[in-house]
């Protein structure tokens, strides 16, 4: 999952990046085919080349060694709501039939099952980022056909990464359709992991799995205390 | 002026408080004195209310959470948060980043609003009514907009102030300059007590001018488990340990026992972990200076 | 890439120019150079015109000014600026300095607008119909409110950059940061070019991140008689020397011919008067670093 | 005239510092009874500290040694309309019997006789300080009734200190009347000095003269070359 979202990304973007698996993918695409990606997190640090994985996207290591630190103020505004940012990584609790994702509560707003932490910036990566995308795993909990509450709306959403297989809108705003499969996946194994029922693609491709570099460099280098990468 | 005095005398029940910090630079030292002092009723504000939020609300200091990403960043929930919130003994106020963001903006401009191309399709508003729009004089465009946010107290940590108040920042800057302008009252927490000469011969770096500061506090270490940028790293043991201690009431009492109500100030809390300052030390990573002549 | 080039790449006719800098920092180099290149019908754009609008309007550059103050800082008048205003040549759109940076601030923001507290009794949205109001959802309270800035092309002078153009600025920041994020295209023009892991080792310094420019121009001494905080002062001399040369046509036209037309570029500019970096160069006044480990 | 307003600050305050007279009677003050007066200029550098007369407002030896620079959105949003300010000080070519001031122009808007430098900060001292100080010259032309263009309200405005005598607003926003006369100066040199029919305080205070320190300062330490102070 987490090599099939570095491979997302292209040589000089700049990436608005969450902590955990994205920041992670980020970190594998930089150290592959993607050197000059920018790295820019929610905390203010621009250009960030962490010395070690940041626990945190608010973490000291971010910092040291960054092209640039500003102010919240001028990440939401010059950055993200300027339109400066090509792909920004969302996670979330809940992603339903047209891409919107839940991290607020599950259950009614005002009296909540589960209370989840809320937008942080993620209201604002959906609504700006050029392109959004989000990595998710796959269950019927997770995939509901209608979330429980929209905090980040589907409609830039340009790809669903699981950890069995990606989704991409029917156009923008599209329903979510399965598009290609990783590796000795088959497709009633996603059809099972989503709450609706799930169109695919004509012709689904197949994602090429892992080098043994990619591995290598996650498990070994990026995160070999497993912060992250589980299983 | 210790940290005692300083919320003894600006840190009222029933105040609207700012700790602010985005993750660096957290006063857990401030929300531990006024927790000491039992303050009740506050309106905290904050971004993310982390673990210093979750402490006060588990101490009943708080009626009400202004807040945007509630969680314990790069673990998990906030346990004495999420007893509260699914209890509803809580108040909530709840934005995303960027409206917390625009409500500090527009208090320290001193505006009533501040307007941002935010919200739309989200139900955020929905559960907040006071995210409004305006329409903008010139395109017609709608805005979304929220309002002014003036707290009666805001607690700043720094890791340099001269006597005056003159306070110095690197690393992460947060909305701790925005906070502290739109606040009524300004307390500055600092790693070190400088003179001013030092923050004279670099004035670019000054975030929060005296002018606008009511007391200097010298805490070396009261950011922990929060950090301060070239004095020591974040505790992220701590922020993991976190989950545990909170998650049933009576561990968190007893957290808040021993290292809260028990000790007097900082410096005893430090004392009572002697292992911290060796384990977090920051190691040296000077910049080079630059020349300011003429 | 050279001042020709970017200003022959991104300075086209017709476009909107913004040659920014608050005293400090102004790119006369790159306003000779479009002079030079007889750039025509252009929006020029700079809360103080300065002598390097003067020149540039003098020069037939200009169609049309946008501004707050145009005068010349601590002597008086500018007389092109005058000559062309009272004859009615020159198309004015004026504000006040406020005005002016909130344009800019909503030009970075890219929101169409920016409110602010000001205008009441003063005679200045008379003249400027594009200054309006709008109403607070919250108070009820009538806000001004000025368009967004977003200039076809901004002109940024700075002390260093990276190859990439991430910028470094101290001293005096004027509203370079905004006009750079407003602008379509950005040129950055820098006293020196610095390696990366300059730029990296103190990151709080950058005001303008390589992603937003489009050239990146090295050009010593490339601001006087306007200056760099830490590399030269500014040359008071010139500017009261420019009320003399400005005063009428024909001695502001030998000015052009002799230090703009008659020079290739600011290299052969500054050969022409050799005292200029002995008398203007600044001492060392340097600040210490900071730490920036964890 | 440069004493006299010198006297007006005290110690400890907020000053927002235009160039000229205003700079001279700020760094006088702060050399004689208000070592603390905090010096703001609307280009961005807070508690200045100049080791030489500022010749702009955007002098380097402003900011060298000064207590924080600052960008101009912050001057004017977080200092200013944040109502930070204590005292403005503003000059202007003409000032009315309210207290107008014009820097715009003399004649009509679109066809000026004369084509003033404009605002630049002015409006926004005259309506955020919490006192405005007008210094000014006196002369029929300097002060007439109405002002050609209004670039400054007057509701503000506290004193007009003049070169002959002192005017101050009979309640705010209200007519400006003589309060003060300098040693020597005669109640109709005033009058004259102003383009309508200049009202008086019933008793009217006499100035102390500036003391042998005050002008040693002045002339010898803060303008040696005259470069503001003239005749």
């Amino acid at each position: 999952m987490t090599v099939v979202a570095a491979r997302e990304l292209r040589d000089g973007e700049v990436v608005f990046v969450g902590i955990g698996l994205p920041n992670l993918a980020c970190n594998l695409a930089r150290r592959t085919h993607a050197p000059h990606l920018v790295l820019i997190y929610e905390s203010g640090a621009v250009g960030a080349a962490p010395e070690r994985l940041p626990v945190s996207i608010g973490d000291p290591a971010l910092v040291t060694g960054s092209l640039m630190v500003c102010g919240m103020a001028d990440v939401f505004q010059l950055f993200l709501q300027n339109g400066r940012i090509e792909v920004g990584f969302l996670g979330g609790a809940q992603v339903d039939r047209y891409a919107n994702i839940n991290t607020t509560v599950i259950g009614s707003y005002e009296r909540p099952t589960v209370r989840l932490p809320g937008s942080g910036g993620a209201a604002e990566i959906a609504l700006h980022a050029q392109r959004v995308v989000i990595i998710a795993k796959l269950s019927p909990r997770a995939f509901p056909e209608r979330v429980d509450f929209v905090t980040s709306p589907g409609r830039r959403v340009k790809r669903v990464i699981t950890d069995r297989g990606v989704l991409e809108p029917d156009g923008p705003g599209g329903e979510l359709m399965l598009t290609a499969l990783y590796p000795g996946v088959q497709q009633s194994d996603i059809e099972a992991g989503v709450g609706w029922q799930l169109r695919s693609r004509p012709t689904l491709e197949c994602v090429d799995p892992p080098t043994r570099s990619e591995l290598q460099l996650l498990r070994e280098v990026l995160d070999p205390k497993r912060l992250y990468l589980k299983g | 002026m210790s940290l005692r005095d300083a919320v003894a005398r600006h840190v009222h029940d029933g105040d609207v408080v700012v700790i602010e910090g985005f993750t660096h630079l957290i006063s857990f030292a401030a929300g531990h004195e006024i927790i000491r002092q039992r303050r009740r009723d506050l309106t905290l504000c904050r971004l993310t209310p982390d673990l210093i939020y979750d402490q006060m609300i588990a101490a009943g200091c708080a009626k009400k959470l202004v807040f945007s990403w509630a969680g314990n960043p790069g673990v998990g929930s906030l346990h004495a948060f999420r007893r509260a919130a699914e209890g509803g003994t809580l108040e909530l106020e709840e934005y995303s980043h960027f409206g917390m963001v625009a409500r500090f903006s527009a208090g320290a401009a001193r505006l009533p609003f501040w307007s941002l191309r935010d919200y739309a399709g989200t139900d955020i508003p929905q559960a907040n009514p006071r995210i409004k729009s305006v329409t903008c004089p010139y395109t017609g465009e709608a805005l979304a907009t929220v309002p002014a946010l003036n707290p009666d107290v805001t607690i700043v940590h720094a890791q340099r102030a001269d006597p005056q108040g003159n306070t110095q920042i690197w690393g992460l800057l947060g909305v701790q300059k925005e906070a502290a302008f739109a606040s009524r009252r300004v307390i500055v927490v600092v790693e070190e007590l400088v003179d001013e000469t030092v923050i004279r011969s670099d004035p670019n770096r000054t975030l929060i001018p005296a002018s606008i500061v009511d007391a200097v506090v010298i805490e070396p270490w009261g950011a922990h488990p929060s950090y301060a940028q070239g004095y020591y790293d974040r505790d992220n043991d701590f922020y993991v340990a976190w989950d545990g201690i909170s998650r049933d009431g009576q561990s968190l009492d007893r957290f808040l026992d021993e290292f809260v109500y028990g000790v007097r100030d900082r410096a005893e809390y430090m004392q009572k972990q002697p292992d911290l300052a060796d384990r977090l030390k920051a190691r040296a990573r000077f910049c080079a200076g630059v020349n300011y002549g003429f």
